[in-house]
């Protein structure tokens, strides 16, 4: 971050009176905001119904709900507009489609709010289950036989208690809508809406001589927001206890009774519509020989697949990268994170919060900013050791532990703040040092939190686009630069397959997890009950 | 690596031209990376403020972005042999920068568009009303050459564009998005660059492209190496070559106007004299690049 | 309010497994109060929990009045249960004050204001918590949570009260004084009462009717003094009181109350066959000049007196107190006062 | 191993709030057994914590032998005290099954195979839970998770045993099974023991020493038969034993130890000045043809006997035991046997 104390010269004044910018921070704030909310009403709704209470299928739809963070945003942004435009089939199918070039409904501040609430309502979901899984079920049963139905349990102990679970999965789908580009660059854009990423994506654009000082400003707003953001949740969480008095370790189950039907048939079409509609899309267009061609069974062709498969090297290299470097990360900070969230949460001390934020500002930062910082730090050889990092695989990977940094913590601290502070002492009594502790009991006892981490981390990483776009090199591509380029540089049908691709392996790894569960601690493997 | 390049050249077409450059040159390890102009830009600048340039070679979209790094002092002069076969407007009189290709910009439609337009006038019409989109200035190097040549047209000016807005047209994103919303049938008209359309009609996507009658603008997609370059042998090398006449065969082979004289032009264009440039000064535009963006800008309500 | 029952209730926890309750019959009557007693792990908080409607009973059923609570395939949900619970593990709200805890119930059913002020101060009036409404339930002492948890239980007007132990982390005044709140919250509110214990003088002083129970099965149900006199069967003359059962000849054994004479004639008729279980309390083994000959195998001190095990000349053991000091190993002569056949 | 000192201990968990523990100095020695009682909330677990290490004194120090274990200002971690308690909430690793719960310990230390398979048998035994091995603690009941909680801190050789009301959940047979395997595990390992608990006949029949605490402050430390026979003061009066306090003329007594021709005497002498505070314990009241007229104004069933409320004509109040069943109202006379003047 030392990079960016240099970015900081002239140039404010203009900008910060430029009331474009302020509409921007305006813009940015509104639909980061209703993504919020859209990504709690729909994640926090899942983790609610599939946790507490007796729908039947919740491995497969637990399964299924995490995958369309693995469609490239930009990808369900176009499936969504294809859906919903004129040449949609299925509009077309009811006789619905709107006539040629009439206005796009996703085009708006609503749209933009929505997809951020697609995109990450599995972050809510797996952040705020992590805290549900944490919940001692005597405490929901006492306050059922006090009288309070469902929804006051809900309201009044559920939440409350896993409060922390909820806030921090609110506040990483807050920030990432903050830091989001593809999603308002495909929608914002054609409606004039700009966001601070997307601002700055412009400014990158139009290189000239103030470009990093306007940028790195734009930035500092970005970080400001987030920070906002927060305060917030800081402001929330205080001063409350979450710790689990007793035995957690079984969940309270709710009856849903007549209702059970009605809740499956609303997760099943919320999944129809964030998965199987965008999927649908994708594989369409992997298939269609020329974007706009329509797909019948005449026309359809695998050639794309063959293509990306067999002929484009980058492919293969693109999988090793991303994998690798998504491995890495995600196991690599969770032992960062554990070790950080365990201090944030035990130690008494004033600096605690300042981490606490200071590991959430990298994530917001759109990755362009990101990236040019690190380069800006790494170019030249490192100092000491004389070795340079800029070019290779490292790069990324210091740029993805700095800018996952938050979504792995986030989790994590939520359940060191739910852990009953007794079973930790046991521990000790029984002669554990502190690294020997972590293994045997913390870590076990937040597994579900540990494994959200580790997914969403995963998850988010494997996809990655806008640090990696500026960082990579030859031979350092990862599958979001692969794809965004097929798709930049109007190889659709390519970049679909790839996209198409990703998300089977991503579903072959999640089969090689749900394979190993009974070996994994409880709770670890998000979709299992 | 002996040589690297940052191209913003589409990736199969980036691996086809260097894989032909290794044919000619073999032994020559090479390294490309491929993303759009700004981001290469960026990263390129960030490597510079850092000291320690990367790239040797640069092949991206357009001259006005060459014109600033040689008063930047940040290209390296070098007299191709080649330059003998192009016109002299497609390169550097002092050899900073070579044309490699033509990239022209011209209307794209969907074919079930009620109106097929033949001149940039005919989007203004009320036939065309809502239905028209365009790659903003902000996104796309070519799209600012474009802009900054019809801006320069009599006829046609600031006022054209205005008169656009007025039509309900939205200008967004790079050449891409403007291929899928017309493609899609979103939108029905489009203002795109020429290889876009005619490689997916090749490919049966229900689109055409039409080379206006007033004309067109063009970029040329220039390549200069970096004065920081530590391997100068290689990159006037491939220079050379891109500038060769296999070099230039490939790219026609890939679908773009090639810039040398005397190359056969790609299937789907007109005969090369049917193509009528519009002219552009390049040094105004370059000088002017801030304030037009902002003009066009402030017409579409795009910001930046 | 009405009678409830417990109707061939059976819960297995693994379908196929041991149950943990195993065709429990019993009927409470309206405003009774049961005291479940039993061996640790025999199924007494798994009643508890099916009452309460948070486990399905795996066979059986629950009934209220003529109103089916819940039975192998239906139930109640608890929040309609009009009942109230003092859990095992306390099961408070770490994210509310004591006194919300405590409000907690009154908010729900819509009290509010004022009343609910009054409400809660009374409830921890009563349990001596006045002065810690406003602390977190994680700051409090063992003892200081499960008043709290009593407190909750009892702030409403439930129908039913279930308790699981709910005095078993307090010291013995404070049990004492909570015995009182019990009996006159009993006898205020009617409701009806069942509560989990392991001190039996806690049982006998409280309930009108006591159940034991064993493995899961229901041994004996019957009003204290008669279950304290007239156990049925070795497992509940071995769970209630602190007796010894001892196998006595059994040739001369008519009645089932015993007096020493009895046992002596019995003894003296020693036919070498037929034995009989019979159960000595320790209050009844009177260490004195003359009688059976006893070797005293260890002592404890308990404050009000000594507690002893003697060791017949058969091997086998017996208990005694005395309020005089003895030495492990004193020989004495003692008499059983009364004994019970069972 | 060495004596355990506390050294004018003292803890406020807030800065400048009424401290929970308040100036308590005490050794225990080397192996002794020290029971803490004290009514709840009186800081009885602070202590225990502050021993372990969980909480740092806000003043004061605890010593092992010289090595200093903790003041205001430093701590050894409690990783490095070899201690082992068992938790008020008993603190199982919901993780884990039952085996590793108790072999937890085993296996920090570096003792594996079969040696810890065994000593982890040995354990669950002497609690009596082989079969619960491969159980969750969540799958236990109550009594069965503080055996296991019992077990892991039984099941290494620990040079000071913290143990924080180990058998308020569990029934009398297995609490008097548990306290013989205290009795045991002590003798064997001679580890220094402090025991927390509400069960006075417990501390009394476990311990070698008993401390009475009182709002965070050391009343008096003797042996359990000291404590029972000569409390100081009204406090630890009122907590040992189920005493009632009188007040008295005080004119006559000069003893401590007063029988009842001290206290008639004394009585006749009522000059209406001087009371002395008298302790009478129930089963020192006797109800007689003769004495003092009372009348009965509760009757609680015990099994064993009837506790009495009786009320003396000044409105002063006193328990006694009967065996017959007596009736509330009854008007009784009684003889005080014996009383200790506090
Ligand atoms: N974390 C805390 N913050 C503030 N006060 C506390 C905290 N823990 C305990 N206390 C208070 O300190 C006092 C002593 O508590 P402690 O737990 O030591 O009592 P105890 O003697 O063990 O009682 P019990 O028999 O009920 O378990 C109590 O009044 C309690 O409310
Ligand atoms: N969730 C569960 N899954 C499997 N077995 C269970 C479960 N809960 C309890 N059990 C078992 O059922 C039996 C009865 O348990 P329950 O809790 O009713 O005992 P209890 O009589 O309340 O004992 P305690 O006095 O120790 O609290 C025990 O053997 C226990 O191990
Ligand atoms: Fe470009
Ligand atoms: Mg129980
Ligand atoms: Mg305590």
């Amino acid at each position: 971050m030392t990079g960016f104390s240099s970015l900081f010269d002239g140039g404010a004044r203009a900008l910060l009176t430029d009331p474009a910018v302020w509409q921007a921070v305006y813009d940015t704030l509104t639909t980061s905001f209703l993504g919020m909310i859209a990504a709690v009403i729909l994640g926090g709704g899942f983790a609610l119904l599939l946790t507490l209470f007796n729908v039947r299928g919740k491995t497969a739809l637990g399964f299924l709900f995490m995958l369309p963070t693995m469609i490239p945003p930009q990808v369900t942004a176009l499936s969504w507009i294809g859906m919903t435009g004129p040449s949609s089939a299925l509009l077309k199918a009811i006789g619905l489609a709107p006539p040629l070039g009439s206005p796009q409904p996703l085009y708006s501040i609503g749209g933009i709010a929505l997809l951020y609430g697609v995109q990450n309502a599995p972050l809510v979901f797996l952040s705020l289950r992590a805290g549900l899984l944490a919940l001692p079920r005597d405490g929901v049963e006492a306050a059922r036989l006090s009288g309070a139905s469902s929804w006051q349990v809900l309201k009044d102990i559920i939440l409350p208690l896993s409060l922390p679970g909820f806030v921090a999965g609110a506040a990483i789908a807050f920030v990432s809508c903050v830091g989001n580009f593809g999603i308002p660059a495909i929608l914002g854009i054609p409606a004039s809406i700009y966001t601070l990423p997307t601002l700055i994506y412009s400014k990158f654009a139009a290189f000239g001589p103030n470009t990093f000082a306007d940028v790195s400003l734009l930035s500092g707003l970005i970080a400001i927001l987030s920070v906002i953001g927060l305060t917030v949740e800081d402001r929330v969480l205080r001063g409350r206890d979450y710790r689990v008095i007793g035995l957690s370790g079984q969940v309270a189950m709710f009856r849903l009774g007549n209702w059970r039907l009605l809740g499956e048939l609303v997760l099943w079409l919320a999944i129809f519509i964030t998965l199987v509609m965008p999927l649908t899309a994708l594989i369409a267009s992997s298939l269609a020989p020329a974007y706009g061609v329509p797909l019948t069974p005449a026309t359809a062709t695998l050639d794309a697949y063959r293509e990306v498969l067999f002929k484009q090297t980058i492919t293969r290299t693109a999988f090793f990268n991303s994998v690798t470097l998504s491995l890495t990360t995600a196991i690599g900070l969770l032992v960062v994170t554990v070790l950080t969230g365990y201090y944030l949460v035990r130690s008494k001390s004033r600096v605690a919060p300042v981490v606490s934020a200071l590991a959430e500002i990298p994530y917001a930062l759109p990755g362009i900013v990101l990236a040019v910082a690190l380069i800006l730090v790494f170019a030249a050889p490192i100092p000491i050791i004389g070795i340079s990092i800029y070019g290779t695989i490292w790069i990324i990977l210091v740029a993805y532990f700095s800018s996952f940094f938050a979504v792995s913590l986030k989790p994590v601290v939520s359940a060191f703040r739910q852990l009953d502070p007794s079973l930790e002492e046991a521990a000790r009594l029984s002669g554990a040092g502190f690294g020997r502790r972590l293994i045997d009991i913390v870590v076990p006892l937040v597994a579900p939190a540990a494994g959200a981490s580790v997914i969403l981390v995963f998850l988010i990483a494997c996809n990655e686009l806008t640090v990696s776009a500026i960082l990579w090199s030859a031979g350092t591509q990862t599958l979001g630069v692969a794809i965004y380029n097929l798709d930049d540089s109007g190889s659709f049908n390519l970049a679909a397959a790839l996209s198409v691709l990703v998300v089977i392996m991503v579903i072959a790894m999640m089969l090689v997890l749900e394979l190993m569960a009974k070996r994994l601690p409880k709770g670890v493997v998000p979709w299992r009950s | 690596a002996d040589l690297v390049v940052y191209t913003s050249q589409p990736n199969a077409d980036a691996q086809a031209t260097i894989d032909g450059f290794k044919a000619a040159n073999p032994g020559v390890d090479v390294e490309w990376v491929r993303d759009g102009t700004p981001q290469i830009m960026a990263k390129l600048n960030a490597e510079i403020a850092a000291g320690n340039p990367v790239a040797d070679v640069l092949l991206i979209a357009d001259t006005v972005t060459f014109e600033r790094m040689k008063a930047a002092g940040q290209l390296l002069a070098y007299k191709s042999p080649e330059a003998k076969n192009f016109d002299a407007s497609l390169y550097d009189a002092d050899g900073y920068y070579y044309s490699t290709k033509l990239i022209t910009t011209g209307i794209m439609y969907n074919t079930q568009a009620a109106m097929k337009p033949t001149s940039w006038a005919d989007l203004a019409k009320p036939e065309a009303k809502g239905l028209v989109t365009m790659p903003s200035p902000v996104a796309s190097g070519a799209a600012l050459i474009h802009a900054q040549t019809l801006a320069g047209v009599d006829g046609l000016g600031w006022d054209y564009y205005k008169d656009l807005k007025a039509n309900g047209a939205v200008a967004a994103g790079g050449n891409g998005g403007v291929l899928k919303a017309v493609a899609s049938g979103e939108k029905a008209y489009g203002v795109v660059v020429d290889y876009m359309p005619i490689r997916e009609k090749a490919k049966g996507a229900p689109v055409e492209f039409v080379f206006p009658k007033e004309g067109v603008s063009a970029v040329t997609e220039p390549a200069a190496i970096l004065s920081s370059t530590k391997h100068q042998d290689n990159a006037k090398k491939f220079i050379d070559y891109l500038l060769s006449e296999n070099g230039q065969k490939i790219a026609a082979g890939l679908g773009y106007i090639p810039a040398r004289n005397g190359i056969a032009l790609p299937a789907g264009y007109p005969a090369r004299e049917e193509i009528k440039l519009l002219p552009l000064n390049a040094a105004d535009a370059l000088k002017n690049s801030e304030k037009d963006v902002k003009t066009f800008s402030d017409i579409f309500g795009t910001k930046g | 309010m009405a009678k409830l029952i417990l109707n061939r209730l059976s819960k297995a926890f693994e379908a196929g497994g041991r149950p943990a309750v195993n065709d429990v019959s019993l009927e409470v009557r309206d405003g009774g109060f049961l005291a479940l007693l039993g061996p640790s792990g025999c199924g007494k908080t798994t009643v508890l929990r099916m009452i309460a409607g948070f486990e399905q009973p795996t066979d059986g059923s629950i009934l209220l009045g003529d109103r089916v609570l819940a039975d192998a395939s239906d139930m109640v949900a608890p929040e309609h249960r009009n009942m109230a619970m003092v859990f095992q593990s306390y099961a408070l709200w770490p994210h509310m004050s004591v006194a919300d805890n405590v409000g907690y119930p009154l908010k729900v059913r819509g009290i509010s204001g004022q009343k609910r002020e009054q409400k809660i101060r009374e409830a921890l009036n009563a349990v001596r918590l006045e002065a810690y409404a406003d602390r977190r339930p994680a700051d409090l002492s063992g003892g200081q949570r499960q008043r709290v948890a009593l407190a909750r239980c009892l702030v409403t007007e439930p129908d039913v009260v279930l308790l699981d132990e709910p005095l078993a982390n307090l010291d013995r005044h404070l049990r004492q004084e909570m015995e009182e709140t019990f009996r006159e919250f009993h006898a205020r509110s009617g409701a009806t009462m069942i509560y989990v214990t392991h001190d039996q003088a806690e049982a006998m002083a409280l309930a009108t009717d006591v159940a034991v129970m064993s493995e899961g099965r229901l041994l004996q149900v019957a009003s204290p003094q008669e279950i304290y006199a007239r156990p049925e069967g070795r497992l509940v003359g071995g769970l209630v009181g602190q007796g010894a059962i001892l196998k006595w000849p059994a040739a001369l054994l008519e009645n089932r109350l015993l007096d020493w004479d009895m046992l002596q004639q019995s003894l003296s008729h020693t036919d070498g066959q037929d034995c009989a279980d019979i159960l000595v309390r320790p209050q009844d083994v009177e260490i004195a000049g003359e009688g059976m000959a006893a070797t005293v195998t260890s002592v404890l001190f308990e404050g009000e007196r000594y507690a002893l095990k003697l060791a017949l000349g058969d091997e086998q053991n017996l208990r005694a107190f005395s309020r005089q000091p003895v030495q492990v190993g004193d020989r004495v002569s003692i008499v059983i006062r009364s004994a019970w056949r069972l």
